[in-house]
């Protein structure tokens, strides 16, 4: 188990195939990453949507009690 | 005992419940694995005498191809639990499937057609698994259209449920066509370099980054299923309480 | 709700704690109804009460409800097939291709029911006789309706279930339509229907969708009002 | 007060099914030649958008008969149970005291003689227009019927799930097209291997099988989509 | 005929020896109607009379009739696009787009009329407050129908031609209907209707389309009988 | 009472049938994709059904790739009228006092805008995966933008004189195929010329000329077929 390159350059350069390696990763973590905070960020929307929800309830029972 | 247990799994509050302390370990695992994994293969795997260093996409195009595919029978066998024994959670699963699987596909197709121009030369060959990967990708692409398309959640869960049985029972069929059809056409370029033939040092790397996927895989299912409880719950008590202690915490 | 109990024998049609819901909004629910032979009864409450919905769920293509739906004693998913062919649904859409004639359409539905009158005499009870060569496109609006009408004569079914049967008739047609249903009624069928208008038929039985829904939703706007957030099943 | 032979009513439901189909199918008598122009038209562009020279036809021929054949039965599936739903006939279908296997059998049958059997019956002449080689027209000819035959029964099970949707037509392709690829490889590989001068029984095998397995399962599962497309 | 002529100015909309015909078969004839400002027709006759077919005639979206339709003293063609500003369709058809919103749908229409009344407003003259956001696809055959009818409290137009404007309405929404007409008619506006039911409206004025058949035609039986083979115009 | 000034009526209808229309498709998002996948779909057939080999595709990509766009737009026309037509809304755009003529060009521009569009910009894939040669890829991008263009307007026409009938799609197919068989020619030749190293220029202006005639002619056309479908 040994570090493969000689210098950090030439791990980029992957002699002449950093470019297809480099891109490959990138694709494959930027989706990775969408799918682990696309469920998180529709959480937190919903959560917002609900409690706004509620609120708006709670105004409609209070007034509906009033009137009645 | 045990049927009560597998109609406990049918009640999507349970369900969350139950997996909300999950999370965590899944996530930790599953990121440690991928990050390892990932430093291994890049940094320390040794470079392949025939390819150089382009094969290293090897460690994300094959897992991902494996869970693009395994992703399609954990779909269609939800959707199946979900028409045979007429519960709620599975359909939500099956949703939540779809789209991942999806993507999945997609990373396979586009890090494969990648790793394609340094070897053959080219970004695309019709050879028969990349013909096949590029199938069950219109497979995926229909049952997220079939399911958006519906207005009523019972229907396009029933529907897309149907729809993703019938694909499993033709994956194979199709599967086999391809091949049979890439054989006779016997293309004259290079072969994926055979199994046997991969290096243990190359291969502890690969395997610690297809099990990686898998946790991912079940983290991000999980994610999203709860996701989907939430939306169709969310008139129910316990979601709403469930809000309201966020909010309070919050 | 009073109840007709003549005799102790079963009911022909029965719901019993019949719920349905829509997107998870509860339409009604906590529904009992018996029908005996004989019985017509006609589904009130304003649009959107959720008349269609529950004609729909006891004609059997509906599945979305909760409670039971029991013809001649037997729950009916048990039942499908005797029930399939002993009752007759004729919905908002009549069920009529407009390339066929009416002659052609009905042909169809005949080849079902195995009646004894025939198509032109089913026709000329409509009101239609001198139309069945005509195809249907060329028709008016209350004369399609008339063609799906038609299967009314045709039918042996005891069960007629029938979605606002008065849309778009004239008012001859109307009163000839309430007959014909009296005459069912008569044979010891079973009538259930829904209609905006006001029946003269004498044994007519109301039920109100609007008495079973829940408590909540009536303080509201009858008309028209949403109730959302509440009315869940929990 | 009914009689309801249980044999009478599954036969008679089949032929009443059958005969109604068939006269809607003839009323509508433009619409009986659309599939085949779309093919005849698809066919022909293919000259004139690549090349019109024989050699390179003649190699394309099997392949873009095929594919045209494809995608002209898919395109006349739309309207396979969409009318009935529109108009009712639908709820009326299901409901009705039938074997509702047989019911949708008769459809796919009407739909196969009225698209699947005209395609099948031109064929041999665009693939003279494509020069496609002597050998290929008997093989052409039998994998078309064939393939068609399966393609109609599959493609029933896209069109019940699609029935209740506004412009399914799209949708319906795209559901219904990885389904076909099999057929499609088989059927065009018979021609293929007949113009090189190879024997087609295994591919003619194979897609017969496919046409059986077609005939069970295909009929249930559209019977099963329908159910869900109507309930909503 | 009684025609109101309160004042000696040009009628708003006049028909001329108005025909309509179907197939070669002539509907009616010799129909002469005068519109003034504040009048409400009411166009009878059975199933098949021809009330579609005229009204779709006026509407301007037919043009296969015989005589003249004249808006504010023009004859139709020439007037189209004034006409076109001035009148307000609802046919048989809703116009609705099933998948979008109440309030979507209404917004192409008030984007063309020009009212200054909003749109939640006029769908809260409807009873569909609480539906703006719901999708059609989801209402009932009467909120549906009800989304449609909104167009009138949208509208600046003074003619309404309105096609059996009570299919699935329920009762309430009747009677509310029949004061919008009422409010029209005081406005000065004018409304021409078809409708199987009875109104009630003080200023309604009825035309019967039966009277205008040719006159072998009303010998035989009155109700959908197909006169075929005489009573073409030669 | 009512304030209709001319000018502000014009492009009032304009933008309020332009949102309308974009708001639809954006509501059917599954829609959207729909020529798309279908452009992609039948695109991938054609090795299946032919040959996998580089060579033959290479020689079918330009031709290949612009017929199935073609089939692409032609099957997302149906839809073009037909639900507006279904649910009363094409009466009621007849009758109101607005310039239709702006109201077809809203609908023709939304139709471009969520078939044509998204189908110029995939073709560049497809021709990567037949393996067109790299001097294709802009000619063919252009090309196929000013192709797509055309067809949406040349095929409002067919839709609208179809709209009345069922089924139309076929039907539709057939009669807006002829016409569409110019724009074709000129836009594979101008992808196989630049192939070869030829200049296009003037395979495009004739491409830009069609275009430009159809602006001005094909709305007008497709109102008159409109009325005259509507009229019966
Ligand atoms: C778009 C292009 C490609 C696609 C869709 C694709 C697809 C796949 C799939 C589905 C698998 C999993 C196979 C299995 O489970 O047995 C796989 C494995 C593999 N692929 Fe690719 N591939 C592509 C291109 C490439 C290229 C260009 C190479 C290298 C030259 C390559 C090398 C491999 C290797 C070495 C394996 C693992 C070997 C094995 O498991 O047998 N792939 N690929
Ligand atoms: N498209 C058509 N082609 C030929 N004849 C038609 C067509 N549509 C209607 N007709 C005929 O014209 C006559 C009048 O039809 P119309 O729709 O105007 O009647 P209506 O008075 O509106 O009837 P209803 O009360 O049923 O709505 C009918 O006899 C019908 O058969
Ligand atoms: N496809 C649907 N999805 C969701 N909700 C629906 C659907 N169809 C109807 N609804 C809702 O269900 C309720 C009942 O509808 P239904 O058609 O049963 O009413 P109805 O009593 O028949 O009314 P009408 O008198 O107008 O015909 C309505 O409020 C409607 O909004
Ligand atoms: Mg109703
Ligand atoms: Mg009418």
């Amino acid at each position: 188990m040994k570090f493969q390159f000689e210098s950090i350059a030439d791990f980029i350069a992957m002699n002449g195939h950093g470019p297809y390696v480099w891109a490959s990763y990138a694709i494959t973590f930027a989706v990775l990453i969408f799918l682990l905070v696309s469920p998180l960020l529709q959480k937190k929307a919903f959560v917002k949507q609900q409690i706004k929800q509620q609120k708006l309830a709670q105004a409609n029972n209070s007034a509906s009690e009033l009137t009645e | 005992m045990a049927w009560q247990w597998f109609h406990r799994l049918g009640s999507p509050r349970w369900f969350y419940e139950k997996t909300t302390p999950w999370l965590p370990w899944l996530a930790t695992l599953s990121i440690a694995l991928i990050v390892t994994a990932a430093v291994w293969g890049l940094a320390f795997a040794p470079a392949d005498f025939k390819q150089g260093n382009s094969y290293r996409i090897i460690y994300i195009h094959v897992p991902a191809a494996f869970l693009a595919l395994a992703g399609y029978y954990i779909m269609a066998i939800s959707g199946a639990v979900g028409l045979i024994w007429k519960m709620k959670l599975p359909f939500m699963v099956m949703k939540s499937a779809a789209p991942i699987g999806a993507l999945l596909t997609f990373v396979s197709l586009v890090t494969g057609s990648i790793w394609g121009k340094p070897t053959w030369g080219t970004w695309w060959e019709w050879d028969a698994r990349i013909t096949s990967m590029l199938i069950l990708f219109f497979l995926y692409l229909g049952m997220i259209a079939l399911q958006q398309a519906f207005q009523h959640r019972d229907t396009a869960d029933k529907a897309s449920a149907v729809l993703a049985l019938v694909g499993m029972v033709n994956i194979p069929i199709i599967y086999k066509s391809v091949d049979w059809w890439n054989t006779l056409h016997q293309p004259a370029t290079i072969k994926f370099t055979s199994k046997s033939s991969i290096d243990p040092s190359m291969l502890y790397p690969l395997l610690t980054m297809v099990i990686g996927f898998y946790v991912f895989y079940a983290l991000v299912l999980l994610l999203n299923t709860r996701v989907e409880i939430l939306r169709r719950e969310n008139r129910t008590q316990w979601v709403n309480d469930l809000i309201s202690t966020t909010n309070k915490r919050a | 709700m009073t109840e007709s109990v003549t005799e102790a024998a079963i009911p022909l049609l029965e719901l019993r704690n019949l719920g349905c819901e829509r997107d998870e909004r509860l339409l009604f629910s906590g529904l009992d109804v018996q029908l005996f032979p004989g019985d017509v009864v006609q589904i009130g409450g304003p649009n959107g009460a959720g008349k269609t919905t529950l004609l729909r769920a006891l004609a059997g293509i509906s599945t979305d409800f909760h409670g039971q739906i029991r013809y001649a004693g037997q729950a009916l998913p048990e039942a499908a097939w005797e029930f399939a062919g002993d009752s007759l649904y004729l919905g908002h859409l009549p069920g009529i291709k407009k390339a066929l004639t009416p002659a052609e359409n009905l042909e169809w539905y005949k080849a079902q029911s195995g009646a004894a009158i025939s198509i032109g005499d089913a026709l000329a009870a409509v009101g239609l006789y001198g139309y069945e060569d005509t195809p249907c496109y060329q028709l008016s609006a209350g004369q399609l309706r008339r063609v799906a009408l038609a299967r009314l004569h045709l039918s042996c079914a005891r069960i007629w279930i029938l979605d606002e049967p008065f849309t778009a008739i004239d008012k001859l047609g109307v009163s000839q339509l309430e007959a014909l249903i009296a005459q069912q009624s008569a044979k010891g069928g079973v009538v259930i229907l829904t209609s905006h208008q006001d029946l003269s038929l004498p044994q007519l039985r109301m039920v109100n969708l609007q008495d079973y829904q829940s408590a909540r939703d009536k303080t509201k706007i009858g008309l028209g009002s949403l109730s959302d957030g509440d009315a869940y099943h929990a | 007060m009914r009689d309801n032979s249980p044999a009478a009513s599954l036969l008679g439901g089949f032929i009443a099914s059958f005969r109604r189909d068939l006269l809607i199918a003839a009323r509508h008598k433009a619409e009986l030649t659309n599939p085949l122009v779309f093919f005849l038209i698809a066919v022909t562009l293919i000259p004139l958008g690549v090349s019109p020279e024989k050699t390179v036809l003649a190699l394309l021929a099997p392949g873009i008969v095929w594919v045209m054949a494809l995608l002209a039965t898919l395109l006349s599936l739309d309207g396979l149970f969409r009318s009935d739903y529109d108009d009712g006939s639908l709820e009326q279908m299901l409901i009705s005291p039938q074997s509702l296997y047989f019911t949708v059998m008769a459809k796919v049958l009407v739909h196969w003689l009225v698209s699947g059997l005209p395609v099948t019956l031109l064929a041999p002449v665009l693939g003279l227009m494509l020069s496609l080689p002597i050998e290929g027209y008997l093989p052409l000819l039998a994998s078309l019927a064939l393939g068609t035959a399966s393609m109609s029964l599959i493609g029933a099970v896209g069109a019940a799930l699609t029935v209740s949707l506004r412009k399914g037509g799209l949708l319906l392709s795209l559901i219904v097209m990885p389904l076909y690829i099999p057929v499609l490889i088989f059927g065009a590989s018979a021609v293929q291997t007949a113009v090189q001068g190879g024997a087609i029984g295994m591919q003619l095998a194979v897609l017969g099988a496919f046409l059986a397995l077609a005939i069970v399962l295909a009929p249930i599962a559209a019977l099963g989509a329908l159910r869900i497309s109507t309930n909503g």
